[in-house]
């Protein structure tokens, strides 16, 4: 087993976990915390697939960001172990649960029927990419995509505006 | 058409990883993700499946962006995640604002809000 | 990049830490007293949690980072990249660009001061 | 397959070896700070133990280790302790990143003096130091007290407010050397100021060819910000005694206190290395070239492999006493200026670095469009 091989397994097995734990954990701290743990193993797999750039983007906004964001609102809120965590009723419950095994089971199915012609070959690369994608990624970005750029501008504008609005909206600063 | 799937399909699913792999991965993540948010109550734990879900189509956009040779898949995860944020700064402002009103963020509480 | 690395000293320092705590946990004598396992209060009688007020501010200036942060991430790449746009012929069309998208900033920056976003009392 | 476990069981010794530095280097930085702020403050300091004091953090080492343990009654086990463990990750890793010396060639192998080579070591720096924020956010709900809690919050507010000064100060060092890279950094600092300004080729020998001539601003507004990160007087707002008795780490005691120590020693180490090697050129020496070394040190040994760690080792010792220079600064500062208030530090923060930096990056773009164009 190669090292990149084992790499990818143990990362994989390690987000796989970490994503589960974010929706079975009963304390939302608790949830938030390995959220964060995801994003981290989310971005060193984008190492595994050489967007170097990208891992360390995703380490900053999300794990020290958005991340930091719903941590402290957590811990503002100061919630304890939910009594009702979960949604109530087990005949819905189950529904829904079945209804995502399924979608995963057709999702999973169509990756595995379609794996032999996917892309034609599957482990290799068609175009090798650089080791260095991070310049190439800034030239595309501002040449080809400088309009969606500039919009996203735009929009963190607005949301820096709406946010503030929405947080000290009923007058006070200060929760009650 | 049975040639070309013995020459490319991976050999051994362990030994060898492609393509399909980071897709699987992704798409396991997202299904966790989409679980989160019709089980859970809590509307922030909500929240945060709905960002489990966008860094899942994250990792495929990267996934393939890297197995295509293109760069667009990556540009296209730059903007992904500016989104998220935005979403998540103005969804939490909309959570903190309900909850300091009435001091619940039960998502059963919220149909309540209907006029 | 060394992913490998990067998780290997990871572990190292996580084990490390733990095994410390383990020590000196084992080393340390141990009695119970209730009185010390309460939290620290100045001396009185601890007081119920749920109490404590804690300023929104905190939250607001945690939104703002993350729109301000995401701004500052969308130079990095123009900040490598703008050598090699002057060198290429497009160095005042990608500053023109640039230049907008930091003029967004400035008036986004200049309205969060204005409206009293940053003010701390 | 040899050759492979060959790299693989240097770099994993070469990271170890990273990581006890900077372990090993808090009780002198401690025993530094103590007797510095007693010379600062007209006292002795810690002077019985061993000659100069010296041996007192031994004493204080074995002292932290049979401290008893318990745990607050309404902590989160696990929150409680994974904090001071969760504290000596980030530090090591953007540690472990840095370039603290030329590269050695031993025959045709070479040896870098640094963890690893990171490509985006700029990006992985930064995203790597935005973690440390959960350390304190876990202790401060862990411990179930409210100065805690109050604390992390102040001290998580305050580091992410200084991020952005930080990252923005660094555009500037970015634009100017056009590249995320750490070492080639340091490799376009070498040798004396000389830069093409509109077609003029201007030559000032007598000063090194650092970034701190070309982005003083940058510069001193990236070393404020690392003070914040670091939770560093005059920034410590996290623990002042009057008002939260000591922030979030009230609950703490013994080796888990050693450990946030470690943390926070190795965050103004990071920050300073930072420092060094956007600013102040690196590991090199100013005046003296790397070929120009190499050179006096094959003129010393006969051997090539020697002379090549010869060069080596006096590159590190150069980076070490900048980075000695730099921690001096630091406690100097602590035990010399008061601390702010609170409203006064988020002010300075948002209303004056941040605007300060947003202009030296315009002006860095502008300056490089008109002298290359």
């Amino acid at each position: 087993m190669s090292p990149d091989v084992f790499l990818f397994w143990f990362l994989a097995i390690l987000t796989v976990i970490s994503g589960l734990m974010v929706v079975l954990m009963t304390n939302p701290v608790f949830s938030a915390l390995s959220l964060a743990m995801t994003m981290v193993l989310i971005g060193a797999l984008f190492v595994t697939l050489n967007a170097t750039f990208l891992a360390g983007v995703q380490l900053i906004v999300y794990a020290g960001a958005v991340m930091v964001l719903f941590v402290m609102v957590l811990m503002l809120f100061d919630l304890k172990n939910e009594i009702y965590a979960f949604t109530r009723g087990k005949i819905s419950g189950a529904f829904k649960v079945g209804s995502v095994g399924i979608l995963a089971g057709l999702v999973i199915g169509s990756i595995g029927l379609t794996a032999s012609t996917l892309l034609q070959s599957s482990t290799a690369p068609l175009v090798s990419m650089s080791g260095d994608t991070t310049k190439d990624l800034g030239k595309i970005l501002f040449s080809q995509y400088l309009l969606g750029f500039e919009a996203l501008g735009a929009l963190l504008l607005i949301v820096a505006v709406g946010a503030v609005a929405l947080a000290r909206s009923k007058g006070g600063t200060h929760a009650k | 058409m049975r040639a070309r799937k013995v020459a490319h399909m991976p050999s051994n699913f362990i030994l060898e990883v492609g393509l399909p792999h980071y897709l699987v991965l992704s798409s396991l993540l997202f299904v966790t993700g989409m679980a989160g948010v019709l089980l859970r109550r809590n509307a922030i734990v909500m929240m945060m499946s709905i960002e489990l879900m966008l860094n899942a189509v994250n990792l495929s956009f990267v996934a393939f962006s890297r197995y295509l040779g293109l760069l667009e898949g990556q540009v296209m995860v730059f903007f992904v995640m500016t989104i998220a944020a935005a979403e998540a700064a103005v969804g939490l402002a909309l959570v903190v604002a309900i909850f300091k009103r009435f001091k619940e963020v039960n998502i059963r509480f919220f149909e309540h809000l209907k006029g | 990049m060394p992913l490998g690395g990067v998780l290997f000293i990871t572990i190292f320092v996580i084990i490390f830490g733990c095994f410390l705590l383990f020590v000196a946990s084992k080393l340390g004598k141990r009695s119970y007293d209730p009185v010390k396992q309460q939290t620290y209060e100045c001396g009185i009688p601890a007081q119920e949690k749920k109490d404590t007020k804690i300023s929104v501010k905190f939250y607001l200036t945690a939104i703002l980072f993350i729109v301000f942060d995401i701004e500052i991430i969308f130079m990095y790449p123009w900040a490598t990249t703008f050598r090699d746009f002057i060198s290429s012929g497009q160095g005042l069309f990608v500053l023109i660009s640039m230049m907008a998208f930091i003029l967004v900033f400035i008036f986004g920056l200049f309205w969060e001061v204005k409206s009293k976003a940053l003010d701390w009392e | 397959m040899g050759n492979d476990i060959f790299e693989i069981t240097v770099n994993c010794v070469k990271l170890i070896i990273v990581f006890l530095l900077m372990v090993q280097a808090v009780p002198v930085l401690v025993w530094l700070e103590r007797r510095g702020s007693a010379f600062i403050q007209n006292r002795f300091g810690p002077n019985r133990v061993g000659p100069l004091g010296l041996l007192q953090l031994l004493a204080d080492a074995v002292k932290f280790l049979f401290k008893e343990e318990f745990i607050p009654e309404h902590g989160i086990r696990f929150l409680y302790y994974g904090a001071p463990v969760m504290a000596l990750v980030p530090a090591t890793l953007a540690f472990a990143a840095i370039p603290l010396g030329y590269p050695l060639q031993w025959d045709s192998y070479i040896f870098r003096i640094q963890g690893f080579e990171v490509n985006v070591g700029i990006v992985y720096v930064l995203g790597a130091s935005s973690l440390a924020v959960y350390s304190i956010l876990m202790a401060g709900f862990g411990s179930g007290n409210k100065y805690s809690l109050m604390g992390a919050l102040r001290a998580t507010a305050q580091v992410v407010s200084y991020e952005l000064a930080l990252g923005l100060a660094i555009v500037g060092a970015i634009l100017l050397y056009g590249t995320f890279n750490l070492t080639e950094m340091v490799a376009a600092q070498q040798g004396s100021l000389q830069f093409a300004f509109m077609g003029h080729a201007v030559n000032l020998s007598w000063l090194p060819n650092w970034g701190i001539f070309y982005q003083p601003l940058g510069a001193v507004i990236f070393f404020a910000a690392t003070f914040a990160e670091s939770n560093r007087l005059p920034f410590d707002l996290a623990e002042g005694e009057a008002e939260l008795v000591a922030g979030f780490h009230t609950e703490y005691g013994g080796f888990k206190m050693l450990l946030f120590f470690i943390g926070e020693y190795g965050h103004m180490m990071v920050g300073s290395a930072l420092m060094i090697v956007f600013y102040l050129g690196g590991y090199g020496i100013p005046g003296v070239t790397i070929p120009e070394l190499q050179q006096w040190a094959a003129g010393v040994t006969s051997s090539a492999n020697a002379a090549s760690a010869l060069v080596s080792l006096i590159t590190f010792v150069s980076f070490t006493v900048k980075l000695a220079v730099f921690m001096w600064i630091f406690i100097q500062v602590r035990w010399t200026l008061p601390r702010f208030r609170y409203d006064q530090l988020m002010e300075l923060g948002w209303k004056t670095m941040l605007p300060w930096a947003l202009g030296n990056t315009i002006l860095t773009a502008i300056v490089l469009y008109i002298a290359k164009a």
